[in-house]
């Protein structure tokens, strides 16, 4: 292999960042990220290979194989690889490392970005906007574009860390993922208690003429937001167990809402 | 009120930037509550395209694409929902409702690029055995560009084309079924939810769920943050308090250094 | 109001069947919310039933006869109560206190039993021997017949025999006593609850009671319900993140893998 | 050993819980359980056995072995052993496992039904009852039905565990056992802040003619429930230290109060 | 009012023993809650000296000299609080400001001691060697004599010489000032808090950071008492189900048994 | 070495606990506490090395080393090393003890006395004493009475483990002492949002002619204690980053406030 060592600057290194943002830009079933992928790494690859034809399309191809991780993560990832395509790695060794790690960045940034952070800003925003306030959006494209600009050290980080710290980047990102879930499920804990809105109608009358409500004499008395919850955990039970689609639930959702309205029920 | 000729394209051409970052998740400027303020700046009703994006955005809470998955569209909501409240004059809780079906339309229809897209592989992979740095390139602007291209034509034809029949639509519609559709908004998220579930939740991480739902339910807490924060302690703790060894996460029958 | 020879009879036979369901803890119809409740219609006042069922209840949580021990008994507190409050025209609050005597005396009746069921065994063990089910089968069956009957017996003593000497008895009580009996049925869980502790608390545990009692000292929580669900969750928390190792839980001086 | 392999049917499974009912019916101090624990399982043993007579003495004498373990769940304990003795397995085996698990069920059972279950079904159903509504041991009852009925899945699964994972359930029911403890411990932290109520009455008079409260001025403002927590372990300490039967302390909680109440203190 | 050369004295005398509780940190009559109230019980205030006591002791929580280091002296801060405000009728909220100098000065005469008896080590080895155990112990009396009677001196020039100078400085400061002195009473904790962090924080302790800063935060905790409850069972959890290995302490990389 | 051994009393042991509070006598930056915890050891010592006065002088060389711990719980370490000495032990065994022990002690004692039981009796004692009642001085002084009468039992108990449970001691106070800090980390945390009191002052006027305090709007809106919150972070940071002293930032945050206060922010 000819491939000569410590060809990329800082500015390559930079680039990648920009690059990053075509990972999904052909995304399909079939390899998801994987084209997107490459050609976010080949201005790198083509400087690492140089004349090296056959090097270049080895590297191609292996890039080209299915990947599947979180955008705002991805600089990391391909930065840390790029460092080892740098070294002459073997091709082996950095597939694996690639294939060990898209998957737990994968569940590092979903925790964070989508679960996490995502319904945070919707809901500190929503509450700006919902009054009229022009804050709302601002915030909300603020702290995106803070985001964004993450991928910057990101692709930093990972390229220092590349050569060294390779054993403990694996337990570390097992450890991170592990971490990371509970973030997000203890939010999305939250986010069933927030944003689900079930409130009972019906009310009782009692001998002595007096009306009771039944959400607030018996479920609010058991447990508050029993009904939100029973119907996120119910919902899903059929996308786990029965494999339903999502969109489907969201129809059935809707019409079984409006019948109980209609019935007074809700 | 009516949508002008160039309302129309100026909501296409805003779409299709705004569908371009959704298909590479750039800047998050496909979120409701951005789609419906810009929707609301180009029909001239800032106030009404804040209120919508506010509502919409936290009906699709928790309705995210992680994991390959795709939900009805969040654009499609953001603009439709405007629209209709502008056009018909109903409430945006219930425009809402009303927005679904285009939501859903794209939702399908990105759906069919992600299974189509697969076709292109093929190809790539033969451009990447030649080294052909420039084709795949090329290949990858075209996959974008079709998406771009898809945005503009749909939401042209639903904002602009559509609006008689959508307001003829409304004008039908009885009162309990609007009522019907507001009280829905409250009760979507849980669909979304239950996706974030479906992709997160192992048995074992219901303490956590058990943790947020209480700070919620119990406790004066105005938004998430601060649930995130405790989220974030119990993170930590767990990295740097709690084994991770792989046996012990299943249940931890095997004694460790044996 | 007196109790017909009738209602003494028809409590006798009810405590009979509930005797045995205590005797055998099969579907805790003995606890004092059903037996109370059951006082009532028999006695034709369910409601007051109801309310004495409900005071009864509470001021016997925690009293149960987990890990062998005898509390004082449930079904003597709940029908007493009931007889005592519907036959003095007291309420049930002070009549807690005057049936506790009579749910003593049951309580050691029952510990009675317990050691002298004893003699029986020598003679079991020789029906085992000898392959015999069917004596073994019937001596099983004597054992809950004597208890069945002495239920019957005292409970129809108590309840109807006894009831113009409890009149009299309850005339000449003055206020302050029936004031700080009232005052002492909020008390008297704490007895309860400290046999649970006796069976369960180990010091490593008191982090738990920690939580539990503050879920109910700060927090809005109407019942017990919520903080089952806590403790669901710590429980599962500890079922799949903590060692179980026996040398951890003692205080873990030493080091695993050695 | 004539012992048939798989003489069982379904139905004599399901019966196991109804006779598992049987448990206590000669409860007593020097072998607990043991009495009716045989008389439970002896027609599946009979059945079992059937003509070898030694073999089923052998059997009853072992069974007639001191235990105590928890009602509800000894179904699964019962057909657990029946899966042994059905497959002839020996005698020490099945006296070891009986011996090693009827302790750790006694403890899960516990800590799940007598401690948790039951006082939270006590504060639910008395909340109704004290309204005079009927529901309250409606719900009880029913509740309790629904236990029942759970010891027929506990059988069926008892039966089923039985032959297979025999080295993983000593280890894992240590585990669930610790879990229970953990779930009985925070609901008795709870009953001890609900149900416990203690206020004292006496109140401080200021020189400038103000009268405070000491229940509101001290206690509550240091600790809130501090008296009934305090009382708990007060009761605790002489139970477990000075091993006071808690009879005893019932008739000195009684006596005390009134003597206090009529202090003008309670 | 004025202070009198009989309370000067008397102010001195008892900030002598004071002083050299605070030196061998005994009996903790140092701190401001004691010092204030004995210095308004001297000036025949007590009803002063007690609040000048509570505002002070709470804007010096926090500062303490665990592991060495030396905070604002407390015992100048509670003994100048009440002076100040006693002498020129200020409130004792403005007079925490205006007693800070004197703090400050006090804590750098103890930083000075801290360092310079580092002098007296030299001879005390020699002593040791000698096995001169008399040497040894006069050489202990004459470091904290040296404490105790620049305590006597300084007190007393603060308190009674310096009484005139500090009512006249008083009566020029403006009334922004005095606000601003106010409400900085207030935010002073924070930097004992951060001190207090700087000693104890490593990050995988924040989690239990952030729930002490909850439970005040959210719930009705009236005083730090229960959540000094809760640190305790989380500590008690640690100690009783959380590894101590040391790998693990640092984020637990390895495997252990390896 | 001429060792007798148990020639300490159980007065001699007592003693300590009083001349313990010698500790801090001689303290200075270069040995700490080392002069006066060697004249609190002095009459034991004296007692133990009677007329060897080499075997004595080396024992005071030895104790005049570094030490810093904390001064409640001394007494336990120094009865400890004095069953040592009288044991005859070692004199590299009882230096690598004190040495072993004497930081794990600190934290301990720190972590409770200074972080967790002074801030709680500050608390306490001064609600009482704000408004203007003795009783707030006065319980104070008796709990510190009381914690210095502990130390008795703590010479006694630390002479009593002195020979047996040595090597438990290092692991268990290494674990002890991690869960004080847990202990002292949590009140800190409450006591930042207990103690430390910012509110910001200025509102916004809408068009509409309502105004809205920002402090209510927005920082309460997304959490409550954001301000003494970050605020004690900031002091942390420059005192832990970049090494300001304490008291450079007590001054600073007095003339801020006294700024900002004058603006009309606060
Ligand atoms: O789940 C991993 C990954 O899946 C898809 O590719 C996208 O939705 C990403 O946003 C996500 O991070
Ligand atoms: O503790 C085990 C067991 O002990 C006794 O036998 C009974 O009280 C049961 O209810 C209990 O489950
Ligand atoms: O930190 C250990 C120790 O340091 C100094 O010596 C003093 O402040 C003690 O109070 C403290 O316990």
């Amino acid at each position: 292999m000819t491939v000569s060592n410590k060809v990329l600057t800082k500015k390559d290194i930079s680039d990648m960042a920009y690059r990053s943002v075509f990972l999904q830009a052909s995304f399909n079933y079939e390899r998801m990220q994987a084209g997107g992928w490459t050609v976010a790494m080949l201005p790198a690859l083509e400087k690492i290979y140089k004349d090296d034809k056959e090097g270049l399309a080895a590297a191609m191809t292996d890039n080209m194989q299915f990947i599947n991780t979180h955008p705002t993560l991805v600089p990391f990832l391909m930065t840390l690889l790029l460092s080892l395509e740098e070294n002459g790695s073997d091709r082996t060794l950095i597939k694996g490392i690639k294939v060990g790690l898209f998957g737990p960045l994968a569940g590092i940034g979903d925790a964070i970005f989508w679960f996490t952070v995502l319904p945070i800003m919707a809901g500190i925003s929503s509450s700006f906007a919902l009054e009229g306030n022009v804050l709302g959006p601002i915030i909300f494209f603020a702290v995106y574009v803070g985001i964004f600009i993450m991928r910057f050290p990101l692709a930093r980080a990972g390229y220092e860390l590349g050569t060294t710290a390779l054993d403990s980047l694996r337990e570390s990102s097992k450890k991170l993922s592990r971490a990371a879930t509970i973030l997000g499920t203890t939010v999305i804990g939250a986010l069933a208690a927030a944003y689900v809105h079930i409130t009972l109608l019906p009310t009782i009358e009692l001998n002595d003429g007096i009306t009771i409500s039944i959400q607030e004499a018996f479920i609010d008395k058991i447990f508050p937001n029993l009904l939100p919850l029973a119907y996120v955990f119910t919902m899903f039970y059929f996308i786990r167990v029965r494999k339903v689609s999502p969109t489907v639930l969201i129809l059935v959702t809707i019409v079984l809402t409006i019948v109980l309205s209609f019935l007074g029920i809700l | 009120m009516q949508i002008t000729l160039v309302q129309g394209i100026l909501l296409a051409l805003a779409c299709i930037v705004i569908g371009v970052d959704y298909w590479l998740e750039a800047f998050f400027i496909f979120r409701p509550i951005i789609v419906a303020s810009i929707t609301g700046l180009i029909l001239g009703d800032l106030k009404l395209g804040l209120v919508a994006g506010g509502l919409t955005e936290l009906a699709f809470a928790g309705l995210t694409p992680a994991g390959g998955t795709q939900p009805p569209n969040p654009i499609l909501a953001g603009v439709m929902t405007v629209v209709i409240a502008h056009t018909t004059n109903t409430s945006p809780a219930l425009a809402i409702g009303l927005a679904l079906p285009f939501s859903i339309l794209m939702q399908y229809v990105i759906l069919f690029f992600y299974s189509s897209f697969s076709m292109f592989m093929a190809r790539a992979d033969h451009y990447a055995e030649n080294a052909d740095a420039k084709a795949l390139t090329q290949l990858n602007y075209l996959t974008t560009a079709i998406v771009a291209v898809s945005y503009g034509v749909i939401v042209f034809l639903s904002a602009y084309a559509a609006q008689d029949l959508l307001k003829s639509l409304i004008d039908i519609l009885p009162i309990w079924f609007i009522h019907g559709l507001e009280i829905a908004g409250g009760i979507l998220p849980a669909v979304g939810f239950a996706m974030l579930l479906n992709v997160m939740l192992k048995l074992q991480y219901i303490p956590f769920f058990i943790v947020g739902f209480f700070l919620i339910t119990y406790l004066p807490i105005a938004n998430l943050l601060p649930v995130a924060v405790v989220g974030l302690g119990l993170g930590m703790y767990d990295y740097f308090f709690v084994k991770s060894d792989d046996e012990k996460a299943k249940g931890g029958v095997q004694n460790d250094g044996i």
